[in-house]
C-alpha cells in the first residue's frame, strides 16, 4: 500500500490506538482480537470435520470417528508445539525452520502487529486441520493407534516441511508462489496424505464387487453430515479471512469471495447430481460446498467476487466427477475428502494463476488478466514440489507404521465395527440399528438377471 | 385358536387397527420389518452411485385368536390393508394350541382376548 | 447524536483510529469487524433454521428439509447479488432501488462507516433468514424445485422491493417507520410469503381428520429441534446487534434486550403451554424463545431492558395461541413458522409504537411512553403496506409456478417420504425407523368409544 | 501495569480511540466488542451443556434434560437480573453486595471500560453455567419442577453470594483469592450443589447392584455428547479469555493456555481410560477435555503454557480415577459433573497456588515458582470457605424443595422415561428404541456363575 | 418341540432372563415389538394437541425348547414377568415340528439347545 | 406348507439373500432381532465401568414356502449362513395351515408365491 502525506500522517497517528507491551513492542489489538476470533472459529471447523464424516460412516463406526476427530486438536497441538511450529516458522533457510521449537513468549514470528501467541494459536488451529482432512478418507477400517501416530508425525514434520516453503519464508515464496490460506499448504497436503492412506489402507471390505462394479455404502446419518457441512462453511468465515492476520479494509472482501464461491459449490454440485442421478444429491450438495471453500482458498485475497463465483462452480462440478473417477480407480474415500481437499485444493492453488486480478495482487496478474502463463508456471511449481514431497513421506510413513502396528483392523472387526473393536463403546445405546449392509444398497444378484431387471419403478 | 401374522404397508396400519376395532380385535402386536415380495424396489443415489433398495419397510402385525374369530380377524386386515397393488402383503395362519395371560396365569381360550 | 466542544475533539482524534482505503475512503476497522462476525453469526443462523425444521418433521422427510436449508443460502446469495441488493439498497425513488445491480466494489451502500464488501455480505446473510422462514411452514409436501424457484424470486425481488420501503430509503422508512432488525422487514415478509404458500398447498395428508380434528404430526428428533434452537438463539446476537452496523455504545443494550425478550419468551411459552396441556412442551418452549426474539427484532433499541422483557412475554404467550388457532384454521404449519415469523413479527413491530422509550428513540416515543398514537399509527401502515403487498405478490408467485411446475409432490410421494421420493436418499441409513404414523399419535376411533374413554390413566 | 513517561503518553492518545457515551464517560469500543463476542460463545456453551448431557442419559429422558438446559438461560437471566447481579456486583461489605437489584444502566459496575449492560451480559452467561452443571449430575431422576426452583433460588442467591466474596470485591478477594475465571466461582459452586442435590437424590435405578457392584448405564447418543464438547470447547473460547474484560496483550496467551491445558486434559483421559480398560474411552476423553479446561480456568491469566499442560494432563488423569471413585461411593452422576467442575475446579484453584508465575501475577508466585506456601494457603481457603457454605445452603435448599414438592419422580416414571412422564413428550419419534437396559450393560447373573465365565472372547 | 412366544413389559426383561437363566434356559431370540391390548396408553402433547399413545412398547420374546422344558419355561416368565398389573404380557405356545442347526446341520432335539 | 423361521448373522444377510434367489426363493421377511445363544458376547467399557453384553445383534427371516420348498430353502439358508462358528444360529420350522394374499384373496399354495 503506498502512502503519501496526509494519509501517512493520519496512519501514524492511528497506529496509536493499540496496547503497548512492557516490552515496547506495539501490537494491534483490533488485529489482535480478529486473528483470535478467526482463531476460534478454524477450531470449530474440528467439530465440523467430525460430523460430516460421522454422518457418512456406519452406525457401528460412529464412536470410533468421533474419537479420532475429537482427540485430533490435542495431538497435533503437542506436535505442533514441540516440533511443529520450529520447523514450520522457525528461522531458518530455503527448507525448513531451526529455531522456535518448545513454542514460548520468544518464538519467532512473521508478523508483528499481533503478538506471537496469537499467531501461535491461529497455527496451531490450521495444523489440526490438515490432519482431520486424513481422518474421514481412511474412515471404517484404520486401526486408531496407526491414525494416532500418523497423524502426530504428520502435524510434527510434514505439514511444517511444505508449509515452510509456502508461509514459513522458504523457496516457494521467495518464488512468488501464492497461496492465501492455504489450498496447498493445508488442503492438498492433508489429500496427499489421505491418498497414499488409502493406497497401502485398500478399499472397505465390500465396496468393490468381484465384477468391478461399486456398491454405495450409506453413510448412517445425513443430518450430522449436514451439521458438519454448516459448521466447517461457518468456520470457512475464519479460515480465509482470518488469514489476513490483520483487519483491513481487505478482510470484507475475502469474507465475500469465500462466500461466493461456497455459494457457487453448491449450485455446481447441486446442479451436476441432479443431472447425473436425476436427484439433487444432498451428500454431493455437502461437497460441492466444501469443494468451493477449498478452492477458494488459496485465491481468495486476489481475485475480485465475480471470479471466485466461477472458480467455486467449477470445484462443485468438480468434486462430483472427481468422487466418481477415484470410484472407478476403487479408491475408497467415505467422505470424499480426496475430491474435495486434493482434487480442489490442487484446483484453487492453479485458479490464483488464472484469475488473479492486478489491482489486488500487487499488479501482478493471472492468465485470464493479462499476467500470462508465469504465475500459473509458478503455481504449478508449488503443486508439484509439494505433492510429490508429501506424497513420498506421507507413503513411507504409512509403510512403516503399517510394518510396526499394522493398518488396518481385523475382518471381523471391520465387519462387526470399529466402534466395538477399537472403542469398546457403541455410538448409539437402545437405537435399534441394522448391522447388515443390505439394508441399505441392495446387492447385485448375478444369479437372477430378472428380479433385477423388474427393480425400476419406484412405488410406495 | 390360531396366530394370526400379517405382513402389510406401513401406511396402512392405522387402517387395519381401524377395522379390527372395528371387528371387536382389540389386541395386537406390532414389529417393524423389511420384506422382500413381488414388490419392486426403489432407487436411490449417494455420493454418485445409483443403487436398488429391494428390501422395503413393511409391517408385521400378530395376533392371537380364538377360532371363531378367524375369519371376522382376516377380514379386517384385508379391508384396512388392501390397496389392489403389488406389495399389498400376505396372511399368515398358525395353529396356536396354548395361550397363557402372564398377569392371571389364565390359560387357552380365556387368556386370548 | 450530538456533540459539543471537547467531545467533537475527542471524536476527531477518534476517528483516527481507522484504515484508509486507496481511495481515501475511511473506514473504521472496528465497525467493519463487528459487522463481519455479526454477519457470520447471522449465515450460521441458516443452520439452526435447518434443525428446527428437520427436527419438527418426520424422519421421512429430513434430508429434503435439509437440503433445503443447506441450498437456500447458495440460491439467495445469487439472487441478491444479481438483482436483490440493487434493488433494496441502489439508489433510487421511494418505491424500488434501480441501480447497482450485479453488486461490485462501486454498489451504493447507505452506510459510510463499513465497506460496501462488508455491508453487502452483512445484507446477503439477512436475505438468506427470510428464504428459509418459508422451507419449515411448507415442509413434508412441496416439490423441491417449486421451493427452489419461489426462494430466488423471492429473495431477488420481493424482499428487496419492501426492504428498499423499510431500510433502503423508501417511502416507509421517510414515514418514520422503525424496524431496527428486520421484525417486519424478514420476519413478517418470510411469514406472509409461508402463509400464502400453506394456503395454496393445503395441509399435510392425515393432518386433520373428517370430522375437523386435527392429529399431532410428532417431529422425530426433538434434539436436533432443540439444537436448532440455540444456533437460532446464538445467531441472533448477530442479527439485532449487528444491524447497529457500528460497534458503539448501544450495541450492548441491543444484545442485552435480545437477551432478555427471548428469556421471556421462554417463559411465557412454558407456562402457557404448560397451563395447556399440563406439561411444560418443549416444541412450543423453543417457540416462544424464537418468538420472543422475533418481536424483539423491530424494537431492540428502541426500548429499555424492562420493555424487552415484556414484550418477549407477550411474544411467548401469543405463539403458543396462535400455533392452536391455525390449526383450528387448518392451515398446517409443521414447524410454527407463521406464529414465530409471522404473528410475532407483526407484535414486535407494533411493540415499537407502544414502548418505544423517548431517550433512545430520538425523542419520539411510543404509547406507553406518553408518544401517543402517532408511531403506533405509522407502525401499523407499514405492517399493513407490507402485508398487503408480500400477500399478493406471493400468492402470484405461489400460483405461476404451481401452474408451470406443480407445487406439490404425489399422494405416493408424501407417504413414502420426501426423501425417497425429491431427494433418493434416506437421512438414517440402517436406523429401523416406524414410517407409519401410528406409532406417534393414535389415530381416532370413532367406531370404537369404550376404548378411547379407558385410554386415561398414565401407564408406563 | 507500570507506565512511564512516553508510554504513558502513547496510551493516553490510545484511549482516545473510543466512543463517549452522552453522559461523558468514556468505554473502549475495542474491548465492548471483546465482552460481547465472549459473552455469545459463553451462552452458547448452554447448547454444550445440553448435549453432552443430552447425549450421556437414555434416550427415554432426552427432551426432559435438553428442556432443562434450553431453559436454564432464561430462568437464570429473570433471577441474576432481580436478584443475582446486585447481590454480587452491587456495593456493599466484604460479604454481599446490597445495591443494583433489578439491573439497569444505573447499576454498579466493577469495570469502567465497556458499558455495564456489556458487563452483565457477559456475567448472565456465566450464571447461566453455574446452573447447568447441575443438571447433569441429577439427570434421569429428578422432578423438573424441583430443578427449576432449585435453579432460580441458586441463581439469585447462593451463586451471587460466593461470587461475591470472590470477584464482587468480597472478602476473599481482599485476602488475594484469584480465581480468574471461575474454577471455583462457577465450576466447583456448581459442582457442590450437584453435589448435595445426588446425596438427597439417590442413584438411579437399577445403577447399583445388591452385591455393590455397579452397572453401566450408557449413554444414548455419543455424537450427541461429543457435539456437546466440541461446544462447550469452543464456548470456553469466550469463557477464560473473555474474563480478561478488555483485549489487551495477555488475551492471546490466556487463549493459549486454554487451548494447551483442554488438549493435555484430552491426552490425559484417553491414556488412563486406555490404560484400564484396555479401550480409549471416547466419554472420559471428553471428560478429559472439560477437566482440563475447568482446571486451567482459575489460573489461565497466571500461568505459563508449559505449565498449563501439566495443570491440563493432570486434570485429565484426575477425571478419570474420580469417575470410578465417586462410583464407588454410590454416588450417581450420569455425566460426570463431580469429577469435571468439582473435583477439578478445587484441582484449578488450588494449581493457582502451585503454578503461579510472579512476572504474570504482579510478582506473587505460586509453590513451584518460589513463592512458598503463602498462595496455596489463600487459596485453599477460599475452597474450604466456598465449599462448606454452598455445601451447606444448597443441602438445606434441596432439602426444603424436597419436603414441599418432592424431589423424585415415582418409579414408574424413573422406568417409563421422564420424556413421557414429566414432559409428555418423547425425543425421538418412529424410532425404535430399545427401552431395557439390558441391551445395553448385561445383568448380573448370580445365579449362573457359568454363563458368565463364558462371556470372555470378543466376537462380532 | 414347542415354540415358545412371549410378550412382556421392556423394563422386565431382565428379570425375565435371570428367571429363565435360573432355569437353564439360555437361548433366546429378542425382538422391539409394540403391542395393543387391555392396558390403557398415556397421553403426550405436542405443538398445542394433546394425543394418546395406544400402541405400547413391549418386548417379544421367542423360544424353542425341547416339550419337556415348556413348562419350567412358561413358569421362569411367569416369574420374572408378572406384576399384576394389566399390560404383563402373554406367552403364546407353538408346535415346532423341526429345528435345525445351521453351524453344524444337527436336527431336531439335538439342535434345540 | 411351512413356515421357515430363521436366526442368522447380521452380516449374513446378503448371503442368505443371495442364496435364496439362487433358489428361486424370492419372498422373505426380516427382522431385526437381539440373540441370546452359545455364543459369548463382548466387553465394552463406558465411564469406567467394563460391562458385557451377552444379547447380540441378529437377524431374524420369516419366509412361507409350500411343502416341496422346503429343503431347498433351508439348504440355500445354511449356505449362506454357516460359518462353522458358534453363532451362526438356527433354523425353525412351523407347520403353516393357511396363508392369504390380501391383494387378491388368493388361499394356500397360490398365495404364498
Ligand atoms: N412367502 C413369504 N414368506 C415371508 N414373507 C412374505 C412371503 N410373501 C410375501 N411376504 C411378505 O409380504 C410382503 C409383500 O409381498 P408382495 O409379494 O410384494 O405382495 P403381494 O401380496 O402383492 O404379492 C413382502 O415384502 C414380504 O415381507
Ligand atoms: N391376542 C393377542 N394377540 C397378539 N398380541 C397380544 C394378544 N393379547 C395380548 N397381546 C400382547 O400382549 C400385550 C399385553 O397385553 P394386555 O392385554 O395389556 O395384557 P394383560 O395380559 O395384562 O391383559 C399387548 O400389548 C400385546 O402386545
Ligand atoms: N432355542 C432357541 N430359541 C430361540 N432362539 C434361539 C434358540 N437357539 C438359538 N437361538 C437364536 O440363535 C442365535 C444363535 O445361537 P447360538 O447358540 O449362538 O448358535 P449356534 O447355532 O452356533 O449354537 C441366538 O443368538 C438366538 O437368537
Amino acid at each position: 500500500m503506498k502512502m503519501h502525506g496526509r494519509k501517512a500522517l493520519l496512519l501514524i497517528l492511528a497506529s496509536f490506538c493499540a496496547v503497548f507491551a512492557e516490552d515496547g513492542t506495539q501490537y494491534n489489538m483490533v488485529d489482535t482480537m480478529w486473528v483470535l476470533i478467526a482463531g476460534f472459529l478454524v477450531f470449530f471447523m474440528n467439530a465440523g470435520f467430525a460430523f460430516v464424516e460421522a454422518g457418512f460412516c456406519r452406525a457401528k463406526n460412529v464412536v470410533n470417528i468421533l474419537a479420532k476427530n475429537f482427540m485430533v486438536f490435542a495431538l497435533a497441538a503437542i506436535a505442533f508445539w514441540a516440533l511443529g511450529y520450529g520447523l514450520m516458522f522457525g528461522k531458518g533457510g530455503a527448507i525448513i525452520g531451526t529455531d522456535s521449537f518448545l513454542f514460548s513468549s520468544t518464538a519467532n514470528s512473521p508478523v508483528t502487529n499481533i503478538p506471537v501467541f496469537a499467531f501461535f494459536f491461529f497455527q496451531l488451529a490450521f495444523a489440526a486441520a490438515g490432519c482431520s482432512i486424513i481422518s474421514g478418507a481412511v474412515a471404517e477400517r484404520i486401526k486408531l493407534i496407526s491414525f494416532i501416530i500418523f497423524g502426530i508425525v504428520m502435524v510434527a514434520v510434514i505439514y511444517p516441511l511444505t508449509g515452510h516453503w509456502i508461509w514459513g519464508g522458504g523457496w516457494l515464496s521467495s518464488l512468488g508462489f501464492h497461496d492465501f490460506a492455504g489450498s496447498t499448504a493445508v488442503h492438498s497436503v492433508g489429500g496427499w496424505c489421505a491418498l497414499t492412506g488409502i493406497l497401502i489402507l485398500g478399499p472397505r471390505m465390500g465396496k468393490y464387487r468381484a465384477d468391478g462394479s461399486q456398491r454405495a455404502i450409506l453413510g448412517h446419518s445425513i443430518p450430522l453430515a449436514t451439521l458438519g457441512g454448516f459448521i466447517l462453511w461457518f468456520g470457512w468465515f475464519g479460515f480465509n479471512p482470518g488469514s489476513q492476520l490483520a483487519m483491513d479494509e481487505n478482510v470484507p472482501r475475502i469474507a465475500l469471495t469465500t462466500a461466493l464461491a461456497s455459494c457457487a459449490g453448491i449450485i455446481g454440485g447441486m446442479a451436476v447430481s441432479w443431472r447425473i442421478s436425476k436427484k439433487p444429491d444432498l451428500s454431493m450438495v455437502i461437497n460441492g460446498c466444501l469443494a468451493g471453500l477449498v478452492a477458494i482458498t488459496a485465491p481468495c485475497a486476489v481475485v475480485t467476487p465475480a471470479a471466485s463465483i466461477l472458480i467455486g462452480l467449477i470445484a462443485g462440478i468438480i468434486v462430483v466427477y472427481s468422487v466418481m473417477f477415484f470410484d472407478k480407480l476403487k479408491i475408497d474415500d467415505p467422505v470424499g475428502a480426496l475430491s474435495v481437499h486434493l482434487v480442489n485444493g490442487i484446483w484453487g492453488t492453479l485458479a490464483v494463476g488464472l484469475f488473479a486480478a492486478p489491482e489486488l495482487f500487487g499488479g501482478k496478474a493471472g492468465l485470464f488478466y493479462g499476467g500470462g502463463f508465469k504465475q500459473l508456471g509458478i503455481q504449478l511449481t508449488g503443486i508439484a514440489a509439494t505433492g510429490t514431497t508429501v506424497f513420498i513421506l506421507s507413503f513411507l510413513l504409512w509403510s512403516i507404521i503399517k510394518s510396526i502396528f499394522g493398518l488396518r483392523v481385523s475382518h471381523e472387526e471391520e465387519i462387526g465395527g470399529l466402534d466395538v473393536g477399537e472403542m469398546g463403546l457403541e455410538g448409539y445405546s437402545g437405537f435399534q440399528i441394522f448391522t447388515t449392509e443390505d439394508i441399505g444398497p441392495s446387492i447385485s444378484f448375478e444369479s437372477s438377471k430378472t428380479a433385477r431387471n423388474k427393480v425400476q419403478e419406484v412405488v410406495r | 385358536m390360531k396366530m394370526i401374522v400379517a405382513i402389510i404397508q406401513p401406511a396402512k396400519l392405522p387402517d387395519v387397527k381401524n377395522a379390527l376395532f372395528a371387528a371387536d380385535v382389540r389386541k395386537m402386536t406390532v414389529t417393524n420389518v423389511i420384506g422382500c415380495g413381488q414388490q419392486a424396489g426403489y432407487t436411490e443415489s449417494y455420493r454418485g452411485s445409483v443403487f436398488e433398495i429391494n428390501l422395503l419397510k413393511k409391517v408385521r402385525i400378530e395376533i392371537a385368536v380364538n377360532d371363531d374369530f378367524v375369519k371376522p380377524t382376516v377380514d379386517a386386515i384385508i379391508k384396512g390393508a388392501r390397496t389392489g397393488n403389488i406389495g399389498d402383503g400376505k396372511i399368515f395362519i398358525l395353529d396356536l394350541p396354548e395361550c397363557i395371560r402372564i398377569r392371571t396365569g389364565e390359560q387357552g381360550q380365556d387368556a386370548i382376548g
